[in-house]
C-alpha cells in the first residue's frame, strides 16, 4: 500500500519534467518579447562602445550612476539562492526541498548581470583584460573581481552539484540535446555510493559558499566604504549590504518561484507554507534592514560632519529624497505591514512585499552610489544625474535576459530538485523522526520518570 | 546527429566572429608604406655620412628629423648618381616641395620619446635601437615597431628610469 | 629626490583663471560643447572653485583654484584595479592612459574631485590641431586624465639640465600655470630643498592644505588671505 | 667634392634658427595638415599681444612651424612673463576656424549674406577705383575711417590717409575707461595719466575692474599681487565702489555697493568730510589747485569754488540717500582715505557709463587733488609721447584740402567735450548730416554688435554705398559691409603696440609674425597702401614705403635717435637704466639701427620707465598751470569759446567767460556747470518698485573682446554662478526669492526697447534693485561657438549719452523681468 503511494507520487514527480518536455505558445511569446528587450539593451550597450560614456547620464562628479547601482543591486540578489539554500541544508530545514534550485539558479545567472553592468560601465572596455594583466591587490575593485570569481564557479558548482541526478534522469528519459544530458550527468546511476558522494560533496559546498557569499557582498561594500568620501566610509557598510543582499535575494526568490508556480502549475510543490516561511525570514530581514539602516543614518545625523550632512540632506529632504522615502515605504513599511501576521503572509501577500523589496532594494543601491558622489566636498557645482535611455535600456535589457536566461534554463532542467523531493519523500520523513528524537529526552528518562 | 550540427554552427559562429574582429583591426590600419623616393640608406651610410647629417636635430630635439629637400639639394644639385630616383629630388626642389617622407617609425601617441636625451646626453648610438636601417638598401615597407619590453629591458640594464611617467605622456 | 610641490597664495590670487587656459594650452585638452558642459563634463584640470559667504550687503566671494594636489598619501592610487595611477618617486601622482580601463574608481575616490574622465573621443575643430602640444598625448575616450604638474617640462627640463652638465634648478621645471599666473600667486619647486621659495612659503603661519583632515597630505599648500589691519606706514 | 660638400653640411650650423628666421624665410615647408608628421624643430619668437590693448610682451612656442603656445615674455616691463586667459588663449584665435581665408565681396544686398571670394588686386582696384572717382567728383570728405584700435602706427597710418585722400572722418573708438573728460577739463590732458598703485597705500576704485579689464589686466593685477604680500610693509587697501560684485570686488578689501551713477556723489560727500574735517593736503590744494576757494575773475565777477559747493550740497546724510551707501561707512571711508596716503581713487566705466559720467569723473580724480596725489608718488603722472619719427610731411593737394576743411559727420556742438573719439555716429549717419557717407571703414571695430542701437546703425549701413570692413571674422558689422579685406591675425603681422599707460613708463611692444598667414590675409596696413597707389596722384605719394614693415622700421628709427629708454633687459639691467635716467643719463646700447632692430625684435620691445613725478607743466596744462576744480577749459567749452591749451600754452588763464548758454545751465548757477557735481543719471522711463536697473558688465574672460570668443574661454565664462557658453542674470538672492525665482530659472528681462530670455543665478553680490548681464555674449554671426550663444544686453538697453562728453551712457534702463 505505502509502496504503491509512493509509486504514485513518484510517478506525480515526474510532471516536473514537464517544463522541460513541453512548450507551450505563451513560452514562444514570453521569449519573444525578453529577447526583444534584451537586444534593445544589447543595441544600447553597442551606441555605448562606438560613442564612449558620453551617452549615458554620467557626468563629474556623480562618476557613477545606474550601472554601478546594477551592479550592486544583482550582486545582492544573487545572495538569494546559494546562501540561502546552503543555509537551510546546513539547517536540515526539510521545507526547503522545492525551492533550493530555484534559489540557485538565480544566483548563478544574475551574477553574470552583476559583474556585466561593472564591464559596461568600463571606459574602455577593450582594456578589460588588464585587469588580470596588471592587477593591483590593493584595489578594492580587485578584491572584488576575486570573490565574485570565487563566488560564480563556488555557486555553479554548487548549482550543478544538486542537478547531477535530476540530469541523469532527463538523460534516461531520452530527450532532445541528449548529448548534453549525458555530457553533464557524468554517468550518474544514482548508485548509493554515488548518492554517498554527492551528499558529501553537497554540504561541503554548502558550508564554503556561505562566508564566500559574505564576502563577496563584503567586499562590494567596502568598494564604496574603502574611500574616504562622505556617507560610503562607514564601517558598517559590510554587514549592511549583506543584509541587504539576503533581503533582496529572498525576495527575488520569492517572486521567482511565484512566476514559476504559477507558470507550470506546481502548486502541489511551492506551497504557501514555503512562502509563509521565505515571508517570516524576509521579516526578520526587513527588521535587520530596518536597523542597519536606521543606524547608519542616525550615526551620520548625529555626527552631522558637514560633508556628511550635506549627502544626508540630499537623501532625506533633497533632490533624492524621492529616491530615500520612497526605499523606506517599500523595503520597510509595506513589508513590515505585510508579512508581520500570518494571516497576510501569504502567497500573494509575500509576493507584493517582495516586489516592493525588489525595488526598494534597488533604490536603497541607487541612494547610496548617487546622492555620495553628487555632494563632493569642494564647493562645485552640485552634480546632477538624469540617466539617458542607454542606461535604461541597458538596465531593462539586463533585467530581461536574466528572466530570458532563468525561463531558457527552467527548459533545460527541472526547476524543482525532483531527486530532493523524492528523497525528502523517501528518506528524509524517516531522517526528520529520527533526529526529532535525537533533540528530545531520550526514552530511557522518560521511562524512568514514568515507571515508579 | 542534431546536436553535432548544433556544435558545427557554434563553432563556425565563433570562427566567424574571430576572422570579421580580426580582419576589421587588419583592415583598419593600412600597413604598406611606399615612399617618395626609395631612399638608400646603405649607400648613403658607406658613402661616410653620419646619421645626424640628415637626420639634423637628432641631437638636439625630441625627434630625430626628416631632411629638407634644400638638405638634399647640397649634394643632389648636380647628378651624383645614375639612379633616376634622384631625378625626383630636384624636381620637388624645383617645386619647391618639400619630399613628402613617410614615416617608418611611428611610437604611440602616449609616449613621450627624445633623442637628444638618449643620443647627445646618454651617448647611444644609433644602432642600439635602430639596427638594421644603416644596412638597408630599400626603404621599408612596413613601419618598424618597438616594444615598450625592448625599451624596459634598456632601461632596467642601464638603471635608467623606469618610472611610468618618464616615458608615457 | 626632489619632491615637487606648489604654493598658491590665496591672498594674491584674482581669480582670473589664467593658469586654467594655460594649462588648457599646454596639456591638449579639448573644450566642451556647451551640451556636454551642461551636463557636468568639462574637462579642467586646474579648476578655480569659487566659495560664497556671506550675504548682501556684506559678501564674501572667494577663489581657490584645484589643481590635483598631487598628495602623498593619494586616496586614488590605492583604488586603481590596474596601476594606471601611482605615485613616483618624485611624489608626482602619475596617470597612465595607456594603462588606465576607465572604471572611474580614482575619480570617485578623489575627495578633491581633481581626476577627469574622457566621455568621449576628444574632438577638435580640423583647424585647431595644429597648435596641440606634442610633449602631451592625446587622450583616447574612455580614460581618467588629471594635472600631471606639467610633468612633461620636467622630462624636458632634466634633458636640458644633462645636455648643459648641471643640476636641476627650481626655476628649470615650472608648470603651465604657476609660469602664467598675473598675480604671481603661485610658486612652484622642490620641496625636500630648505632653501627653496615654495618651503619657505610652506612655513608661513598662513599655510594650510584642502581638507587637511583626510591626512591627503597633499603637496599643494594654500596660503590664507591676510587683512587689513589699516597701519599706517609713514 | 660631394663628400666636402657633405662635412660642411654636417659640421654647418644647423641654428639657423634664428629667432626671425620664421619671418623672414620666404618659403617654409609645404606641410600637409593631416599628415602626422612632426619634424619637431622648436623655437620661441617674442612678439605682444593684442588681445586687448595691455600690451602685453609674448613669446610664442613653435614646434614644427605650427604655434603651439604662447607665454609671457620675462623681460616685458607690463607683464614680466606673465599672461592672462585671454592672452593664452590667443591661439585659439590665430587657428580659428571661422577665419575668413581671403577677401570677399557681397553680391547680394547688404546682409544678405551672399559672398563671393575675390583675388587681392580685384579687392583693392574696386575699392580703390570707388575712392578715385569720388574725389574726381570732390566727394572725399565724405569717406570714413572708423578705427576701434586707435593707437600707434596703424592709427597714424590711417589719420594719414584721411588727411592725404581729403576726409575729416577719421574717428578712432580706442577703449577707454570715462575718465578722459576728467583728465582734460581739470588737468587739460588729452592723453590718459599713469598710475603709481605700486607706491599707494589706499586705492579706493569706483567702479573701475582694476583686475579684469582695465588696461592692462596683467599689470594690474601684478600690482595687486605686489601689494598684497610682496611689498615691505603693511597691506594696501583696495575698496571697490560699484553696484555689483565684480571680480576687482570680490579681490577687494571691500565692496561698497553703491546705486548706479551715483558714484560721483559718493566721491563728494567723501570730499566733504575731507574738507568739513579738515583732512584734506592744504598745502598741495593751496600751490596746486585752482578753484578751491571762491574767487573773483578779471571782470570782477565772484565765481563760486568747489569747497563751497561740496560744503552746501554734499552732507553725507543727504548722500546716504542717493548712493544707498550709510553715513557711517561714508564718514569711515573718507577718513580711510585720508590717513592712508598717497591715496589714490580711480574712476572706470562703472562709474562713467551714465549720462553724468563727466561731472562723476571729475568728482572722483578732484579726490586725487584733494590728497594730493597728482604729480606724487603713489599718485597720478602724466604719460608721454612715444618717440616715433614722424612721417615725412605729405603733399596735399586742393581735394584733399578742401574735403579736410569740410565738417566732420555727426560733429555735435552740443557736446563741449567731443574730441577726435565720438559716440553715436548712428544718428548721424542715418539723418546723413551734414552730408551722407558713401564709404565706411571698419578697423577693429564691431559697431553692429557694441553700439546701443545696432538696428538704427544696421539701417544707416543700408545707406552707405559702400562699407569696407578690415576684420579677419565674419562679425556682426563684415556681414553687414559690402568687401571684406581681412587682416592677418595678431600672430601673423607686424605691428607696434604702445602698451596702455599704466604706472607711467611708456612701453613699445613689437608684434612680428611668428607664423607665417595662414589664409590669403593682408596686413591692413598694407591693404591701406595698395588702395591709396590704386587711388594715385598725391594720395599716392603719400605712402613711399613698401609694406607696412617698411613703415615699421623707418618710425623706429625715431625711438633709436631719440636717445631715450632701451630695448627691454633684465631687471636688474632695467633699473640701472632708470637709476641712470633719473640723473639725466643715457648710454647706447647699440651701435647701430640695425643691431638696435634686431636686439628689438629679439627682446620683444623698447620702454622708457617713469624718471621724475613733480613736472607740473607737464602735469597741469590747463590754463592756470594747476589743478582746476573750477574747469576753465570746460567753461570755456561751454561758453563756445576755442580753449587755449595745449603743450605750449600751460598757465594762460582764461580770464574774459562768456555766460554759458541757457540749455547747459548758463546764468546763476554756471559755476556748478564746470565744477564736479552731481547730477542724477537720465533714464527715459521712471523706475518704479516692480524694476530694476540693469546693470550689463564685461566678464573677465573676455576682456579685450574681439570678435571670435576662443572656445576655451567660453566655456569658463561665469565661474563664480557656475555659468559656461552662455549668458545669465544675477539677481540678488532675497529679491529672487521674493519673485520665487530658482537658481537657472529661464527668465525675461524686458526693457522698453525688447526681452531676452536669460538663465537666472542668485548672486549675493547683486543690489536688490539691480540686475546684472555679461556682455560679450549673444553674437549673430556664422560659426560653431559664438552664434546665438547667450545674449547681447545692448540690444535692450536706451540709447542716451552723456552731454558734455558725448560718450555713450547705458548706464541706467529699467527692465522688468519675470518666468519665462
Amino acid at each position: 500500500m505505502a509502496h504503491t503511494e509512493s509509486n504514485q507520487s513518484l510517478n506525480a514527480d515526474y510532471r516536473l519534467f514537464d517544463p522541460v518536455e513541453r512548450t507551450g505558445t505563451a513560452f514562444y511569446l514570453v521569449v519573444a518579447t525578453l529577447l526583444a528587450v534584451a537586444g534593445w539593451g544589447f543595441y544600447a550597450w553597442t551606441r555605448q562602445l562606438e560613442e564612449g560614456l558620453c551617452v549615458t547620464g554620467l557626468n563629474r562628479p556623480v562618476y557613477w550612476g545606474f550601472y554601478i547601482t546594477n551592479f550592486v543591486f544583482f550582486i545582492g540578489i544573487s545572495h538569494a539562492g546559494t546562501l540561502i539554500s546552503a543555509i537551510l541544508r546546513l539547517c536540515h530545514a526539510e521545507w526547503r526541498r522545492s525551492i533550493t534550485r530555484a534559489a540557485e539558479v538565480i544566483t548563478v545567472l544574475v551574477l553574470f548581470f552583476g559583474v556585466g553592468n561593472i564591464i559596461m560601465d568600463l571606459g574602455r572596455t577593450d582594456r578589460l583584460l588588464n585587469v588580470v594583466l596588471h592587477g593591483q591587490f590593493r584595489s578594492p575593485l580587485l578584491w572584488d573581481v576575486t570573490s565574485v570569481s570565487i563566488y560564480l564557479t563556488a555557486s555553479s558548482i554548487y548549482l550543478y552539484l544538486p542537478l547531477i541526478p535530476d540530469i541523469a534522469m532527463l538523460r534516461d528519459r531520452g530527450m532532445k540535446f541528449k548529448w548534453l544530458y549525458r555530457m553533464l550527468a557524468l554517468g550518474w546511476s544514482g548508485t548509493e555510493s554515488q548518492h554517498r558522494i554527492l551528499n558529501r560533496a553537497i554540504s561541503i559546498m554548502a558550508i564554503a559558499v556561505i562566508p564566500i557569499a559574505i564576502s563577496v557582498h563584503t567586499v562590494v561594500s567596502w568598494v564604496f566604504a574603502m574611500t574616504v568620501q562622505p556617507m560610503w566610509h562607514s564601517t558598517i557598510f559590510g554587514p549592511y549590504f549583506v543584509a541587504g543582499a539576503i533581503f533582496s535575494g529572498i525576495a527575488a526568490l520569492i517572486i521567482a518561484m511565484a512566476l514559476i508556480r504559477k507558470a507550470y502549475h506546481l502548486e502541489a510543490y511551492l506551497k504557501p507554507i514555503h512562502f509563509n516561511h521565505l515571508g517570516t525570514l524576509l521579516f526578520v530581514m526587513t527588521l535587520l534592514w530596518f536597523y542597519f539602516t536606521f543606524a547608519e543614518h542616525l550615526t551620520s545625523y548625529y555626527g552631522a560632519e558637514p560633508a556628511h550632512m550635506a549627502v544626508f540632506w540630499m537623501k532625506v529632504s533633497g533632490k533624492f529624497a524621492w529616491a530615500f522615502w520612497t526605499m523606506v515605504v517599500t523595503c520597510f513599511v509595506i513589508p513590515f505591514v505585510i508579512l508581520c501576521n500570518r494571516w497576510t503572509r501569504t502567497v500573494s501577500g509575500t509576493v507584493i512585499a517582495s516586489v516592493s523589496i525588489t525595488i526598494g532594494m534597488w533604490l536603497e543601491r541607487f541612494t547610496i552610489v548617487v546622492p555620495t558622489l553628487a555632494n563632493p566636498r569642494l564647493p562645485y557645482e552640485k552634480g546632477i544625474y538624469h540617466p539617458t535611455w542607454v542606461e535604461v535600456s541597458i538596465t531593462a535589457g539586463c533585467v530581461a535576459a536574466f528572466i530570458l536566461l532563468y525561463i531558457l534554463f527552467t527548459k533545460l532542467f527541472p526547476i524543482v530538485s525532483i531527486w530532493e523531493v523524492q528523497e525528502g519523500r523517501e528518506r528524509a520523513l524517516a531522517d526528520a523522526e529520527e533526529r526529532i528524537r535525537v533533540y528530545l529526552p531520550s526514552e530511557d528518562v522518560r521511562l524512568q520518570e514514568t515507571t515508579p | 546527429m542534431q546536436a553535432n550540427k548544433f556544435r558545427i554552427i557554434g563553432l563556425v559562429l565563433v570562427a566567424g566572429l574571430l576572422a570579421f574582429t580580426w580582419l576589421r583591426i587588419g583592415l583598419s590600419k593600412s600597413t604598406e608604406i611606399r615612399q617618395p623616393i626609395r631612399f638608400n640608406h646603405k649607400k648613403h651610410v658607406q658613402g661616410g655620412l653620419e646619421c645626424s647629417g640628415c637626420h639634423q636635430t637628432v641631437k638636439d630635439q625630441a625627434t630625430a628629423g626628416r631632411p629638407e629637400t634644400s638638405l638634399c639639394m647640397t649634394c643632389h644639385e648636380a647628378s651624383v648618381t645614375k639612379n633616376p630616383e634622384e631625378n625626383l629630388i630636384r624636381e620637388y626642389a624645383q617645386r619647391h616641395e618639400e619630399i613628402p617622407w613617410q614615416r617608418v617609425i611611428k611610437l604611440p601617441d602616449h609616449v613621450f620619446f627624445s633623442h637628444r636625451r638618449h643620443v647627445s646626453t646618454e651617448k647611444l648610438d644609433c644602432t642600439s635601437c635602430h639596427e638594421a636601417i644603416g644596412q638597408s638598401s630599400e626603404p621599408p615597407s612596413r613601419p618598424i615597431k618597438f616594444s615598450m619590453d625592448s625599451c624596459l629591458a634598456c632601461h632596467q640594464k642601464m638603471k635608467a628610469s623606469v618610472d611610468c611617467v618618464a616615458c608615457h605622456k | 629626490m626632489p619632491k615637487w610641490g606648489m604654493v598658491i597664495d590665496l591672498d594674491k590670487c584674482t581669480g582670473c583663471q589664467a593658469c586654467v587656459v594655460a594649462c588648457k594650452t599646454e596639456n591638449n585638452i579639448p573644450f566642451s560643447t556647451p551640451e556636454q558642459a551642461e551636463m557636468g563634463r568639462t574637462i579642467s584640470w586646474i579648476e578655480i572653485i569659487p566659495i560664497m559667504e556671506g550675504e548682501y550687503p556684506r559678501p564674501k566671494l572667494r577663489y581657490l583654484p584645484r589643481p590635483c594636489l598631487q598628495c602623498d598619501h593619494p586616496p586614488c592610487i590605492k583604488v586603481c584595479p590596474v596601476y594606471a595611477t601611482y605615485r613616483n618617486p618624485e611624489g608626482l601622482v602619475g596617470q597612465v592612459y595607456s594603462r588606465c580601463i576607465g572604471c572611474r574608481y580614482c575619480t570617485a575616490a578623489c575627495p578633491y574631485t581633481a581626476k577627469y574622465f574622457n566621455w568621449s573621443a576628444p574632438t577638435w575643430a580640423k583647424e585647431f590641431e595644429p597648435c596641440l602640444n606634442p610633449d602631451v598625448s592625446k587622450r583616447p575616450k574612455g580614460v581618467v586624465e588629471k594635472c600631471t604638474f606639467c610633468h612633461h617640462r620636467l622630462q624636458k627640463a632634466k634633458e636640458k639640465v644633462k645636455a648643459e652638465g648641471r643640476e636641476l634648478k627650481d626655476e628649470d621645471y615650472v608648470p603651465a600655470c604657476v609660469q602664467t599666473c598675473p598675480a604671481g600667486a603661485m610658486y612652484f619647486g622642490d620641496l625636500d630643498n630648505p632653501n627653496s621659495k615654495v618651503t619657505q612659503q610652506t612655513k608661513s603661519p598662513r599655510a594650510f592644505r584642502l581638507l587637511e583632515e583626510l591626512g591627503t597630505e597633499p603637496k599643494v599648500i594654500y596660503l590664507t588671505e591676510g587683512e587689513w589691519h589699516g597701519a599706517y606706514r609713514k | 667634392m660631394q663628400r666636402r660638400n657633405f662635412i660642411k653640411l654636417v659640421g654647418g650650423t644647423t641654428a639657423g634658427l634664428a629667432l626671425t628666421s620664421c619671418a623672414t624665410r620666404q618659403t617654409l615647408p609645404v606641410k600637409d595638415p593631416l599628415s602626422e608628421w612632426r619634424a619637431g624643430a622648436e623655437q620661441w619668437i617674442p612678439s605682444t599681444c593684442l588681445q586687448c590693448p595691455g600690451g602685453c610682451g609674448i613669446q610664442a612656442r613653435i614646434v614644427d612651424g605650427n604655434v603651439i603656445k604662447l607665454e609671457g615674455n620675462p623681460l616685458h616691463p607690463i607683464n614680466n612673463g606673465r599672461l592672462c586667459q585671454v592672452g593664452q588663449a590667443g591661439l585659439q584665435v590665430l587657428y580659428h576656424p571661422d577665419r575668413l581665408r581671403g577677401p570677399m565681396i557681397q553680391t547680394g544686398k547688404k546682409g544678405s549674406g551672399q559672398w563671393q571670394r575675390l583675388s587681392w588686386t580685384e579687392a583693392i582696384k574696386t575699392v580703390g577705383g570707388r575712392l578715385r572717382e569720388m574725389r574726381s567728383r570732390n566727394a572725399s570728405h565724405s569717406m570714413m575711417l572708423w578705427d576701434g584700435y586707435g593707437s600707434g602706427l596703424m592709427s597714424a597710418l590711417f589719420q594719414r590717409f584721411a588727411e592725404v585722400y581729403g576726409s575729416p572722418n577719421y574717428c578712432s573708438y580706442a577703449s577707454g575707461d570715462g575718465m578722459a573728460p576728467a583728465y582734460y577739463a581739470e588737468q587739460g590732458l588729452a592723453n590718459p595719466v599713469g598710475y603709481d598703485l605700486e607706491n599707494a597705500n589706499y586705492i579706493l576704485s569706483f567702479g573701475c575692474d582694476l583686475l579684469g579689464q582695465w588696461r592692462s589686466p596683467v599689470w594690474a593685477q601684478r600690482v595687486y599681487g605686489y601689494l598684497r604680500q610682496e611689498r615691505p610693509g603693511p597691506k594696501a587697501k583696495l575698496v571697490q565702489v560699484e553696484p555689483r560684485l565684480s571680480l576687482t570686488a570680490s579681490r577687494a578689501d571691500e565692496w561698497i555697493p553703491v546705486h548706479p551713477g551715483a558714484q560721483g556723489a559718493l566721491a563728494l560727500a567723501i570730499a566733504y568730510v575731507l574738507i568739513r574735517e579738515d583732512l584734506y593736503a592744504a598745502d598741495y590744494v593751496s600751490q596746486h589747485t585752482f578753484g578751491f576757494d571762491d574767487w573773483t575773475d578779471a571782470a570782477g565777477r565772484r565765481h563760486m569754488g568747489f569747497k563751497s559747493l561740496i560744503l552746501k550740497e554734499y552732507r553725507p546724510d543727504d548722500v546716504a540717500g542717493i548712493t544707498g551707501v550709510p553715513v557711517d561707512t561714508i564718514i569711515r571711508i573718507a577718513k580711510e582715505f585720508a590717513q592712508h596716503r598717497p591715496a589714490l581713487a580711480i574712476g572706470g566705466p562703472g562709474a562713467t557709463m551714465f549720462s553724468n559720467g563727466t561731472y562723476t569723473a571729475m568728482a572722483i580724480h578732484a579726490l586725487n587733488a584733494l590728497v594730493g596725489g597728482i604729480g606724487a608718488p603713489g599718485g597720478y603722472f602724466s604719460q608721454r609721447e612715444f618717440p616715433f619719427k614722424p612721417f615725412s610731411p605729405a603733399n596735399r593737394d586742393a581735394i584733399a584740402q578742401k574735403g579736410c576743411s569740410m565738417p566732420r559727420l555727426g560733429d555735435d556742438e552740443s557736446h563741449p567735450l567731443i574730441s577726435q573719439g565720438r559716440p553715436d555716429l548712428s544718428e548721424a549717419l542715418l539723418t546723413e548730416t551734414p552730408y551722407p557717407a558713401e564709404v565706411l571703414f571698419l578697423y577693429y571695430a564691431n559697431p553692429l554688435f557694441s553700439t546701443l542701437q545696432p538696428e538704427k546703425l544696421t539701417k544707416a549701413f543700408e545707406k552707405i554705398p559702400l562699407v569696407v570692413s578690415f576684420s579677419p571674422f565674419m562679425d556682426e558689422s563684415a556681414q553687414h559691409a559690402d568687401i571684406i579685406l581681412p587682416d592677418h591675425t595678431y600672430l601673423e603681422r607686424w605691428q607696434d603696440v604702445p602698451a596702455a599707460p599704466t604706472s607711467g613708463a611708456i612701453v613699445l611692444g613689437m608684434a612680428q609674425p611668428v607664423i607665417k598667414p595662414l589664409y590669403d590675409t593682408l596686413h591692413t596696413g598694407d591693404a591701406l597702401m595698395l588702395i591709396g597707389r590704386e587711388i594715385g596722384g598725391s594720395v599716392k605719394e603719400a605712402f613711399p614705403w613698401q609694406d607696412f614693415k617698411s613703415l615699421l622700421v623707418e618710425s623706429v628709427q625715431g625711438v633709436f635717435e631719440a636717445k631715450r629708454g632701451s630695448v627691454f633687459t633684465e631687471s636688474f639691467e632695467a633699473e640701472n637704466v632708470r637709476q641712470l635716467a633719473k640723473r639725466g643719463w643715457w648710454i647706447p646700447t647699440h651701435s647701430s639701427f640695425d643691431d638696435f632692430w634686431n636686439d628689438l625684435l629679439k627682446k620683444g620691445g623698447w620702454w622708457e620707465p617713469q624718471d621724475s613725478f613733480d613736472e607740473w607743466g607737464k602735469t597741469f596744462q590747463t590754463p592756470s598751470g594747476k589743478f582746476e576744480f573750477y574747469s576753465q577749459l570746460l567753461a570755456a567749452k561751454l561758453a563756445g569759446l576755442t580753449p587755449t591749451v595745449g603743450a605750449g600754452a600751460p598757465g594762460r588763464r582764461i580770464d574774459a567767460m562768456k555766460p554759458l548758454p541757457a540749455e547747459m545751465g548758463g546764468g546763476a548757477d554756471s559755476d556748478k556747470m564746470v565744477l564736479p557735481h552731481y547730477e542724477a543719471p537720465k533714464s527715459s522711463v521712471a523706475k518704479d518698485g516692480s524694476t530694476f536697473y540693469l546693470n550689463v558688465f564685461r566678464p573677465e574672460v573676455l576682456v579685450g573682446g574681439g570678435a571670435a570668443i576662443p572656445p576655451w574661454l567660453q566655456e569658463i565664462i561665469g565661474p563664480h554662478v557656475f555659468m559656461k557658453w552662455d549668458s545669465w542674470v544675477e539677481i540678488n538672492p532675497a529679491t529672487a526669492q521674493k519673485l520665487e525665482i530658482n537658481d537657472g530659472d529661464w527668465i525675461w528681462v524686458e526693457s522698453s526697447k525688447g526681452r531676452f530670455r536669460v538663465r537666472a543665478k542668485p548672486y549675493p553680490g547683486t543690489m536688490p534693485n539691480v540686475i546684472n548681464v555679461p556682455y560679450g555674449l549673444g553674437h549673430t554671426m556664422p560659426g560653431e561657438w559664438a552664434n546665438q550663444r547667450g545674449v547681447n544686453p545692448l540690444l535692450i538697453m536706451e540709447g542716451k549719452s552723456d552731454p558734455i562728453s558725448g560718450m555713450a551712457a547705458p548706464g541706467l534702463t529699467p527692465v522688468r523681468i519675470y518666468k519665462a
